[in-house]
């Protein structure tokens, strides 16, 4: 039997905070005694339907509106609309192909990204860099963060839109398994699959 | 489809809506356009078919074609839509001509490996697509607008017990103890003491005697620092005593040698009268 | 009949909102046919006793984490330091002369005594300003606290150990020492006779 004093410890934790919470986390706030796994399930469940929703994105867990509430509250920020086509595509790149490095992603688009676009995304915490791609050069290799999850409403890498399909077309496959820089400034350099 | 609209809007031109229909007329404003690719894939589904099933030779057709608009109209094109342009009429003519067994990569190799490059461009500029439709944060779903926030607040505790305290207080009336309190405790014998100790034995017909045995025997005893300072003092004292006393013919002083015993006695010749 | 479509459109309103909210605000949000004043009183009632609370401020109405689980929110946890020779020196010295100004303490160590450290002992709840000395710059003077004497089980500040006691358990070093470490440690420190 879960305390209803538990339930409300919880509760508030979450709904205080303003960063989505690990179980650890909550854990810290709410002691020991508590246990915070079920009373999640138990929360979710409560909300469930309601103009407020508790959703786990990551490890994560937060309040947030419903989704389908959003025709009331929609806005355009300034954040969806700064976002370039090109960020986008080197966004939708590292989540889905993530860990990338650069090159890699150059490769797909078939052209060069600025440096910039990269330090938009990792200061709109949605990718960062997870070390370093042990071939010649040691490129800087990136992925995409908890940030980006919430942002976009995942709670997990699996969760990515259409991301079984591609795999299983193969359209996810290493990238130089498929063909090498054909259309780098060397031209028709060949590769072999 | 729809996806591919949601990306028309985020694109950062508009040139997509209008020209998207009629692909000789694509853009002349070679600005827009994120490199060749881009352009190829688009020319790719502006074919209406799935981009597997799309004719290589149609794609080569409208680019070469798109190139020589640009050029017939003096726009500056970047290096790389020319390399493209190379390798397409290479493409094209490998595609057009007899097979060569001897080729390898085959021109069909080739044309695979360029329609399945326009596929995973395109699989990632509609999963883009797609990620920005989802429910974002801030745009379609809320955080709660003011949060209290949580706090770890880690509260200082200082550490100091009693005898700490107590300690420190003894040392720093210790350290500021007037100098005073060191006078005190250092151990003298003052000239004055030693010239009137030294006056009265001497008076009394010594025979040589080492100086030492005029020390007070008291100071002979302790072996401590304490003693041992107020020894060395005494035994300073005296000698200047001693040398006073010589002066003024009441003593007589020897030394054998260096570092000899220093040896005393009343001088007989003289009167005893002292100075003092 | 209240729909319960329209009891969600008001919840994630007032989630959501940066603001406390006036009845007219959310109406704007919501729209004319949802009876706001109705559904505020059902949701007040859907979260007693819940970890979040609607209340009402004034005019206007907001969420709020449950007033009785605010300790959740700030949670305090015990970093123990320990206090540095001077800082003990210097307490030793407002406990035993108090109330002292910064000048006379820094006469009585023979040191100068940073702000810092008063602040320490001030921030531990052992002294505190005891107004002003009516002389030349009006100095701040400084006394211990009643946490002081807790602290350290005195019943009054006359129960610290006077000068002779100090000699008697030999808490006085001898002098030569004392001045070794004087020289030692603070080289040109002065002496205050």
């Amino acid at each position: 039997m879960v305390d209803l004093e538990h339930i409300r410890a919880v509760e508030a934790t979450l709904f205080a905070s303003e960063t989505p919470l690990h179980i650890k986390d909550i854990q810290q706030y709410v002691g020991d005694k508590i246990d915070v796994d079920i009373i999640l399930k138990i929360l979710e469940e409560h909300y469930l339907g309601r103009g407020i929703e508790l959703v786990k994105r990551g490890e994560r867990w937060h309040f947030q509106t419903a989704a389908d509430l959003s025709y009331l509250l929609r806005r355009e920020s300034d954040e969806v609309r700064k976002l370039s086509r090109a960020a986008i595509e080197t966004l939708a790149i590292i989540a889905y192909h993530g860990p990338v490095s650069r090159a890699e992603i150059e490769s797909i688009r078939g052209v060069q990204i600025s440096k910039g676009m990269l330090d938009v995304l990792i200061e709109a915490e949605w990718i960062k860099s997870a070390g370093r791609r042990e071939v010649v050069g040691r490129p800087l290799i990136y992925v995409t963060t908890n940030e980006f999850l919430t942002h976009f409403g995942l709670s997990s890498q699996k969760d990515l839109p259409g991301i079984k399909d591609l795999k299983a077309t193969g359209l996810l496959d290493p990238i130089d398994s498929v063909m090498n820089e054909i259309f780098t400034e060397e031209g028709c350099e060949e590769n072999d699959g | 489809m729809q996806s591919i609209d949601e990306t028309n809007h985020l694109s950062p031109d508009n040139i997509w809506d209008d020209d998207i229909t009629n692909p000789d007329a694509l853009t002349l404003n070679i600005d827009g356009w994120e490199g060749p690719l881009d352009i190829l894939l688009v020319l790719a589904r502006n074919q209406k078919v799935d981009l597997r099933q799309i004719s290589i030779l149609e794609l080569v057709r409208q680019y070469l074609k798109f190139i020589d608009d640009a050029r017939s109209l003096k726009l500056e094109l970047a290096a790389d839509y020319l390399v493209m342009a190379a390798w397409l009429t290479y493409l094209k003519s490998g595609l057009l001509l007899p097979k060569d067994p001897e080729i390898d990569p085959s021109p069909e190799e080739l044309a695979l490996r360029l329609q399945l490059r326009l596929e995973r461009l395109n699989a990632m500029r509609e999963a883009g697509a797609r990620l920005m439709a989802r429910d974002r944060i801030g745009r379609d779903v809320f955080r709660r607008g003011t949060s209290e926030g949580l706090r770890i607040e880690k509260l200082r505790k200082y550490q100091c017990s009693y005898f700490d305290l107590i300690q420190a207080y003894g040392q720093v009336s210790a350290r500021t103890q007037p100098i005073m309190h060191m006078i005190k405790k250092r151990a003298v014998m003052t000239l004055e003491d030693a010239l009137n100790r030294v006056s009265k034995i001497i008076g009394q017909s010594v025979e040589w005697t080492n100086i030492e045995a005029f020390l007070p025997t008291i100071l002979l005893s302790g072996d401590d620092n304490y003693s041992h300072m107020l020894r060395r003092s005494a035994l300073a004292s005296t000698f200047m005593a001693s040398l006073e006393l010589a002066r003024n013919g009441v003593l007589e002083l020897q030394q054998k040698d260096s570092f000899a015993p220093l040896m005393v006695r009343t001088n007989s010749s003289k009167c005893k009268d002292t100075a003092f």
